[in-house]
């Protein structure tokens, strides 16, 4: 025999406990399947726990595949903190076009992937696009009318710079560094 | 796992009257040995069942009920040897291991029938030492392998209770952050790269046209026909691409290589000289 | 602002969601970055979810790398009969050689041989790391310079053990032992 309580925490445990949405028919046959307890019972207690995890962080809730816990609606936004690392990141290849783009604005393609050496990608550009971070702001009057790329004020707004005459003091590579590049043989790439 | 075999090696002990009589080193075994009652199949799952040879030894000491300081190395050898034997006449697979302890047993049980030599010196110890040592190291690991499986487990003994959510789906679907100091970064790498190609000026205009001559008709090697243009690099900036273009021109001079434009102000292609270009010739 | 009430839902539905233990700077970091909260207060909010919980089939326990709501430990015998496929059962040899990693470590892999007087499958050394238990924290400065193996935090929650030190005939090694190892250059178990 098993008590109401006992019943009540098997119930809760084997649905927390589930990878998947768990049905009635799975607890008779599986946690429950030595006692012998009928479905209306167990429709009981799943009312009980729906009521009891009402007002709290996760609710059970029911399913097309049976039932499950989960975090209450309101609280993703918040949530989704937790995974926020795993957002992807931009590639050292989108930020460096980016920074050419605010620094040398208004350019062309060719003349970013002059600078940069290598070509730049249709994506990283839509994905700028799509940011709202960069727009077309006009077409070079050369062979082949090539589109101009400008920052836009949502730009200067996510990283809260006031203008952009701002832009290329911050990235002044120092002393040092220039010094440094001197006494190596570098080739750039590409 | 130990104490399932111990049972049944146990129980198996008023009913297993006969054994198949063993060799050891080669002599036939004529009377059954004590404490050897276990039944092939048996002996199959306790060797399975024992994680090696220092817990097989174990058993045998424990069987006897002496303690391992007192390891009665005589009988023990004895024992171990017997079950050896019999694992080999039973054609079980023998992991070398157990061969290692035999020898390390029968060579402690050979030292210890010596006569010790009369000017024995104290730092001589008990040959038993270092194997009592080591078996008792041993013993306190396989209690601790014991307490930790005894411990409530994961998946076994309580399960992790989690609740699904939506956020890992908003997450995935919020852009990444960057901050100023990435895009300062990101700037930064982006000048040097143009300082660096600043300094190669110099180093290009260092450069001898003849050195460019030669990576020109490298160039051109592989291709029959090459776009002018793209013999020239932007990178390097205008003396580069004056080098390049003296190159091309003292080329074409020497009877090298060929340019060809098929009209006016269409593109010009350069190929070796001793390549027929005349496909493009219009 | 956050309410208690809102809080307490924030906390238990990060809790409940994470794969992984939380400990309460993740909290602080994470889901409640943009609130201004200390650590006494977030302590209180899982007390009072401890309270709540400590009658309930799930229970919020604090392990080695965090806090974590795992099933109530006398109904594991019911609840494994469901999940039985996923309980797996380990080998005296693994056992011995995962209890001699943690007492012993950082240890090679011909230390643990040593003192097992078998080799070590390569199997069981793969088997420890892909379950996380086991890593390699370093290499011992000896010729072919052997991998040192440590356990994990991860090994340490799923035996539900706060230390190495909660095992007791891992935590006292007979006297004897002891005597000789003083005269090693042993590194402390971390």
């Amino acid at each position: 025999m098993i008590n109401d309580k006992q019943l009540k925490q098997l119930v809760e445990a084997a649905i927390f406990s589930s990878e998947q949405p768990v049905t009635i028919d799975q607890l008779l046959t599986g946690v429950l399947a030595q006692y012998s307890l009928n479905k209306p019972r167990i429709r009981q207690v799943i009312d009980q726990l729906q009521n009891e995890y009402n007002e709290k962080g996760v609710n059970l809730v029911e399913l097309a595949s049976g039932y499950r816990f989960q975090t209450r609606p309101e609280l993703g936004p918040a949530l989704s903190q937790m995974w926020a690392e795993r957002a992807p990141r931009y590639s050292a290849a989108l930020m460096e076009t980016l920074a050419l783009i605010a620094w040398r604005q208004p350019i062309t393609r060719g003349e970013i992937e002059a600078v940069r050496g290598v070509s730049v990608s249709t994506q990283i550009m839509k994905t700028l696009q799509e940011r709202g971070w960069v727009k077309v702001v006009g077409h070079k009057e050369v062979p082949g009318r090539p589109a101009l790329f400008a920052t836009t004020k949502t730009f200067l707004d996510y990283f809260s710079i006031q203008s952009v005459a701002d832009i290329p003091a911050l990235a002044e590579p120092p002393e040092s560094d220039t010094r440094e590049r001197d006494n190596q043989e570098e080739i750039p790439s590409g | 796992m130990n104490d399932n075999v111990e049972l049944t090696a146990d129980s198996e002990l008023g009913e297993q009257q006969s054994l198949p009589l063993g060799f050891v080193r080669g002599e036939p075994v004529i009377e059954r040995p004590e404490d050897l009652y276990i039944p092939p199949e048996a002996l199959e799952i306790m060797l399975d069942a024992f994680s090696g040879p220092m817990d097989l030894l174990l058993y045998l000491i424990r069987r006897q009920k002496v303690d391992i300081l007192d390891l009665p190395i005589l009988s023990i050898t004895k024992q171990y040897m017997e079950y050896v034997e019999l694992m080999r006449e039973l054609k079980l697979e023998l992991a070398a291991d157990y061969l290692v302890m035999a020898a390390m047993l029968a060579e402690i049980k050979s030292r210890l029938l010596l006569p010790k030599p009369p000017s024995e010196d104290d730092e001589e110890e008990d040959p038993r030492a270092e194997l009592i040592r080591r078996l008792r190291e041993y013993e306190v690991i396989r209690e601790g392998a014991h307490q930790l499986d005894q411990q409530p487990q994961l998946e076994r003994d309580f399960f992790f209770a989690a609740a699904t959510t939506d956020a890992k789906d908003l997450a995935a679907h919020t852009p990444p952050e960057v901050s100023m100091e990435e895009l300062s970064l990101a700037l930064a790498r982006v000048m040097r790269v143009v300082q660096a190609q600043t300094h190669h000026h110099i180093k290009r205009e260092a450069l001898s046209t003849r050195e460019r001559m030669s990576a020109v008709l490298e160039r051109l090697a592989d291709n029959e026909n090459v776009d002018f243009i793209t013999l020239f690099k932007v990178e390097e900036g205008k003396p580069g691409v004056v080098v390049t273009f003296l190159a091309i021109l003292e080329l074409n001079k020497e009877g090298l290589i060929k340019l060809v434009q098929a009209e006016p102000y269409s593109d010009i292609y350069v190929s070796r000289a001793s390549e027929q270009a005349t496909e493009l010739e219009a």
